[in-house]
């Protein structure tokens, strides 16, 4: 049977490594199959109704409400955002009391994670707008739609590259969070243990080698003909993603302690109901592939 | 309003019996609420143009295509030869007003259409459907298409599909109502033509009185909704005459006038 | 039009149209508007590329596959719908209510029911085409003359015979309003399905792109795609031209 | 575009006496007499067939009718439809107010004169043909995500068929009343607000109709595509938290109120606008 | 084809200068290739009723139009009491084949449509109105729309509104052909009596040879496209006899088939 991966985005330069590893996965005998979804949600969606093996994405709020059993097994990143004003209104979090913001979606990490700046500032937004892609975020700031929102590391250097000055970055305590990560139904989980074995390790071992050396992803690319009409400018965009990106990277797939962290954060963004500590790991995650993996390529 | 047969109609559907082809018994029709024909009774002689003549909306056509067998009557038979039929057959033949042409298909093809249905094979219903397209004056023209033609034309197409099937009856329904006044003129003086020379019985309605006593032999007022027999006249018209000589003739004006007196009333 | 005694055709004001845009492209007055010419450049190099060709042909695909659905399911219901009055009274409701529906609503639930990737992208097409199909075969269907079945009646056709060789052929330019306007339809449908449920195909090259503020590309894409759904149209409709004198004729 | 209309016909019966009469002949009569009937019965099997496909189920992330009918109750006593609603149609009314005044603007401008047809007609033919939905992302990069963005998204969908179903209007206008009118010596002005306008009202209203069914696809795409508010929003978020029941609920309401509000337009437009028809 | 001028018709341009209230001075009409009118020279005396008449697609309808100033000459001038126009007048009222009545408008409002644009105040154009729909007729359907009149109640609306704004010159173009055969009768009668009475010129044009015989004055013939006047003729009835009588009069009949030979040839 293939593997069927549901992507809730399009392919571009900064899922490369995803996509490397992928490759990998099919060379060692799975046969990845890939769908490319307008969102997360959708993504998510195929998994709750089989439509998809594995799915791609967040999926906190969804597990704790889906009557489908439905675990993760890999942390693939953390939140890497950065809210960010424009100066000609703001200049740090105070400023945005009574003020609009926009983040990514309802129940969203970003939404978590102004949220949680909100209750640590004390202040509170006058609306929050929700628009989809860090991207489009983006370009609403330089056309000045949006004052203040939260973006992602590229549009965080598109903003410093188009404006220098004019965006005020702000402060962000410590958040460790999962953005993405693979998640799966358990009986598939159960019923495919080797081939979801050869995903994580590969995975891993990907996301090791790019932490250890970013420029690896450009080799990769040429090895695997990844991405092979982008752009000039979407090329040379890889290795300043990684270089930023590869610090990040989580070389141990998450697991308890990712759990943890997730609970603490998303419970205070509101996206998990009821208390961190009540939470369970076992509700949320399936530990099996990525011990088995990580007995097997050691811890870093 | 009580029904009021003349004599002379009276007379008539007693006698004509003999030679009547087509018989109509009791005929009487409803649609829903509205009763659009009420006891019929009429014969149809053989060889003879009989016309239907009668204020708008009294049940000519109505009538015509209970007498086609396309139209179910609610009450009363129908006797084609004496055999009661419910259906069209091959006896009768229909005349449309609005031609009921098949655009996508040639002259040819459309005259040709009922010997088609009949499965007669191609070459032999090309030859007849040909014979009865140079009979209409339309030579030529075999291979148009109905928009191609004048609605003087396209009537004759109609008329030779009904000639070629072979049917004893033909019924046309205001045949000439959309061709106009000076072509109708030159049509009336052929249709004369063609009765002479198909010796068909012809049951034919129509709005002009000028035309219904120009062509017929008989003519049957009807009475407004529900329609009613009101009057059954004879023209006697010699129709060796020449055309000119017919529309100037004493007995054709006294026709006409009685039955424009007689229609007058029901104008609006 | 007619300029200094000669007749310009419509459509050339587009070329005026292109031109302005053009001189608006070169002024730089917002990046989402690149020269024309720039645009047409673009448009040659993306042809070349394998991702448009691939793209292209999961497009066509889904699109050929959902208008053939479309038309195979929607002109025999019409076609019901027109003769019989039961089908009519159960189909009725649904066709009228879709055929103006906002189906865009609708797209996010069809992966559910028909999975990810191209089967959705064909239904979404199938969906977005089949309603206009049926009500004008329906239309076709009921306007034909009375007095041509009245005619196939007289001289003794079955009602196979008066189906086949009346009411079908009768219908045909009706059904072929449908067909064209139903392919226009369906080029939307595949557009949205591509891009609101599976991101492949067209959808995948607008997103790209989109994302990527290659602007020269994502405009090429369109015209393209905008070109494709004229050419399209204006093919049935020539057809439609040739049969035009049906309807005067009847 | 087509849209057949489906006037309320009560056939008249006859000839049949309606003395003693079983339940089904009873039933018949009223199938016969009431397209209600057909109404209620092909709603009843769809709905049927719905409830039995999500007690199969066909898939978890496939509801059955009763939850999601429930959910529907839910979000409309719970305060969160209505609201949502009220967001939905602020870019639907504003985006087709603006198409109309200015589609049927122009559309009688392009009727009204040959040079106005030779500029803008094309443009706007190409317009509707083309799949719109791909150019509403851009409208993000210039008007941001708010009220603007989508008020124009529906107004790129609506204009179009706005437009063009105006200018078909003014250009079908029965000729002899135009000759009419001049040959009374009615000025150009008294040609234009006194004849044409009037003579192409019932065809504007139903141009007008026709552009708000694609207000609502253009609102729809605005919400799903540039950002979730209103009923997009609630599409969006009950499928992020799989609440499928709310999803398909949300899904469902949009497209009665869009059905509804459409069959409203129509009853309007034939009840005052057509007067010839409604007698039929 | 040469174009055959008659003596009578010679005579007749000659002479009719006096008392012409529209003058048609070599009118010339080309529709794009289409050679519709060519040479036409006519006069219209005032107070008569003159019939054009011809073979379908001659220019009856383009002459009308041009002397109704609707449609313009490729070359020619039309006088009106003396005076070139180049567009409509408000000596001119035009009653047109399919009615051109408002479906929004009342019966009233359509009648009083021409005084409406012409300004004048409401009660003053209503007052006229209602006099002229009860001159033809319809008193009592002042509130009625179009649609829920008859064929031949909605000619006789247009009628009233040509009426109204109290024209010299009334031009018609087939104003009966929508009418049905009886009811058409009783509005050539039902003409007669509002010449008669209106004493305004009338310019008919028509397909019917009887109807043109009964009705008018004058009649003037055109051939075929190249529409040109190929005959003109004054039937000269007595028109104070009972409509019955005139049909059967001798000179009635005469005329009838003088013109029908003429125009035979022109038929399909
Ligand atoms: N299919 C039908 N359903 C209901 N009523 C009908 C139908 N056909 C005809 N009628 C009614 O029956 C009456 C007779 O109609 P029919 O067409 O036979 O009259 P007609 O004499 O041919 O009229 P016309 O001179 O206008 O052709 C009319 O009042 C008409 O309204
Ligand atoms: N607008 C037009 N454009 C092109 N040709 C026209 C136009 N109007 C009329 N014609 C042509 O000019 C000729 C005269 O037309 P017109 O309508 O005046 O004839 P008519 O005598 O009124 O015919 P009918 O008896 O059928 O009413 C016809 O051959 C017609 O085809
Ligand atoms: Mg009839
Ligand atoms: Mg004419």
């Amino acid at each position: 049977d293939p593997m069927r991966v549901a992507f809730g985005d399009i392919a571009t330069v900064e899922s490369l490594h995803l996509l490397a590893a992928l490759e990998r996965a099919k060379e060692k005998g799975v046969d990845v199959q890939v769908t490319f979804l307008k969102s997360e949600d959708i993504a998510a969606q195929a998994v709750v109704s089989g439509q998809a093996d594995i799915g791609i994405g967040g999926p906190y709020a969804l597990l704790q409400k889906v009557k489908a059993p439905i675990r993760i097994f890999l942390q693939l990143s953390k939140l890497q955002f950065y809210p960010v004003v424009n100066t000609e209104f703001y200049k740090e979090w105070k400023d945005l009391n009574g003020q609009e913001i926009a983040v990514h979606s309802r129940g969203s990490g970003t939404e978590a994670i102004m949220q949680l700046m909100a209750d640590k500032n004390g202040i509170a937004y006058s609306n929050i707008s929700y628009v989809p892609g860090a991207e489009v975020r983006t370009g609403a700031l330089l056309q000045g739609n949006v004052k203040a929102t939260i973006v992602d590391s590229s549009g965080k250097r598109i903003l410093e590259k188009e404006a220098p000055g004019k965006f005020a970055f702000l402060p962000l305590g410590e958040v460790a969070a999962t953005d993405e990560a693979l998640f799966a139904n358990t009986d598939y989980l159960s019923k495919n243990t080797k081939d979801v074995e050869i995903l994580v390790e590969a995975i891993l071992t990907t996301w090791r080698e790019v932490a250890a050396d970013p420029k690896a992803t450009i080799a990769l690319r040429e090895k695997y003909k990844l991405l092979p009409d982008a752009t000039p400018e979407m090329v040379a965009d890889i290795d300043p993603y990684f270089a930023e990106a590869a610090a990040t990277l989580p070389l141990n797939g998450g697991g308890e302690d990712a759990a943890k962290d997730d609970f603490d954060f998303y419970t205070v963004s509101g996206a998990l109901e009821g208390k961190a500590a009540d939470l369970k790991v076992e509700d949320f995650w399936d530990l099996t592939a990525l011990n088995a993996v990580l007995a097997k390529i050691g811890t870093k | 309003m009580a029904n009021p047969m003349p004599a002379r109609a009276a007379e008539q559907s007693g006698t004509a019996t003999s030679d009547a082809i087509v018989e109509v018994r009791d005929i009487c029709k409803r649609y829903g609420d509205i009763e659009a024909l009420r006891g019929i009774n009429l014969e149809f002689e053989r060889g003879k143009l009989t016309t239907l003549l009668g204020p708008s909306g009294c049940g000519k056509t109505t009538l015509l295509k209970i007498i086609a067998g396309l139209v179910p009557a609610t009450s009363g038979q129908i006797r084609i030869n004496g055999k009661v039929v419910t259906g069209p057959g091959p006896e009768r033949a229909f005349v449309f007003q609005d031609f009921a042409l098949m655009p996508w298909a040639t002259v040819l093809r459309n005259v040709s259409f009922g010997l088609e249905l009949k499965g007669v094979p191609q070459a032999e219903r090309h030859r007849i459907a040909k014979h009865y397209i140079s009979e209409v004056g339309l030579s030529g023209f075999e291979e148009k298409y109905p928009h191609e033609l004048s609605g003087g034309m396209r009537q004759r197409v109609g008329i030779a599909r009904a000639f070629s099937v072979n049917a004893d009856v033909l019924l046309l329904d205001e045949p000439f109502s959309a061709v106009d006044e000076q072509n109708r003129r030159k049509f009336q003086e052929d249709l004369l033509q063609l009765v002479e020379k198909e010796r068909k019985t012809f049951l034919f309605v129509t709005h002009s009185i000028e035309e219904a006593v120009y062509v017929s032999d008989r003519i049957v007022l009807l009475s407004p909704r529900p329609g009613r027999v009101s009057q059954i006249i004879e023209p006697n018209i010699d129709r060796s005459a020449a055309p000119d000589v017919i529309r100037r003739d004493k007995g054709y004006l006294d026709v006409v006038e009685e039955i424009w007196q007689g229609l007058r009333q029901y104008a609006e | 039009m007619k300029l200094f005694g000669f007749k310009v055709p419509m459509m050339t004001s587009l070329l005026f149209w292109a031109l302005v845009w053009e001189v608006v492209g070169r002024m730089d007055v917002i990046f989402l508007i690149p020269p024309m010419s720039a645009i047409v450049s673009a448009g040659f190099e993306l042809v070349a590329t394998n991702s448009w060709q691939n793209a292209s042909l999961v497009t066509l695909r889904s699109f050929v596959v959902g208008m053939a659905l479309a038309i195979g399911v929607g002109v025999p219901l019409g076609i019901a719908m027109g003769r019989f009055k039961i089908v009519d009274n159960i189909f009725g409701l649904w066709v009228n209510m879709f055929v103006s529906a906002p189906l865009s609503a609708l797209v996010p639930v069809l992966m559910i029911l028909f999975g990810l990737g191209e089967t959705t992208v064909v239904v979404t097409v199938f969906l977005f085409a089949v309603w206009i199909i049926v009500l004008d075969a329906r239309a076709g269907v009921m306007q034909v003359p009375p007095s041509l079945i009245e005619m196939g009646r007289c001289y003794g056709a079955s009602s196979i015979t008066i189906f086949s060789k009346i009411i079908l052929l009768s219908a045909l330019p009706e059904i072929l309003a449908g067909i064209r306007i139903g392919l226009i339809r369906g080029v939307k449908g595949v557009v949205i399905g591509q891009i609101l449920v599976s991101i492949i195909g067209y959808g995948e090259l607008f997103e790209l792109y989109s994302r990527s503020f290659d602007m020269e590309r994502f405009w090429a894409l369109t015209i393209i795609l905008f070109a494709a759904a004229m050419l399209l149209s204006a093919a049935v409709e020539l057809f439609e031209k040739r049969i035009e004198y049906y309807a005067g004729a009847r | 575009m087509h849209m057949a209309a489906t006037p309320h016909k009560v056939s008249a019966t006859g000839g049949a006496g309606s003395g003693s009469s079983t339940i089904v002949e009873t039933l018949a009569e009223f199938a016969r007499r009431r397209k209600s009937f057909w109404v209620v019965l092909s709603l009843a099997i769809l709905f049927t067939a719905w409830e039995i496909a999500g007690r199969v189920p066909i898939s978890f992330a496939f509801p059955t009718f009763l939850e999601t009918f429930a959910a529907l109750i839910e979000m409309t006593l719970d305060g969160t439809l209505l609201p949502a609603y009220a967001i939905t149609f602020q870019p639907l009314l504003i985006g087709v107010a603006v198409s109309a005044v200015l589609g049927i603007g122009l559309g009688i401008a392009m009727g009204l004169s040959d040079k106005a047809e030779w500029l803008l007609a094309p443009v706007f033919i190409v317009l509707q043909a083309a799949p719109m939905a791909a150019l509403v992302p851009l409208v993000t990069f210039v008007y941001g995500i708010g009220l603007v963005a989508k008020t124009l998204a529906v107004i790129m969908l609506a204009l179009p068929v706005i437009v063009l179903n105006s200018y078909k209007a003014v250009r079908h206008v029965n000729p002899s009343l135009v000759d009419m009118c001049r040959s009374f010596q009615g000025t150009r002005l008294q040609q234009i607000f006194k004849i044409i306008i009037p003579d192409a009202t019932p065809v504007l209203f139903a141009g007008l109709r026709l552009g708000i069914a694609a207000g609502f696809i253009g609102v729809m795409l605005a919400e799903l595509l540039i950002t979730p508010t209103g009923i997009g929003d609630l599409i969006t978020y009950h499928r992020s938290i799989a609440n499928y029941a709310h999803m398909y609920a949300a899904v469902a309401s949009i497209i009665a109120v869009s059905t509804i509000t459409l069959a409203v337009l129509q009853y309007v437009e034939v009840r005052f606008l057509r007067p010839e028809k409604r007698r039929k």
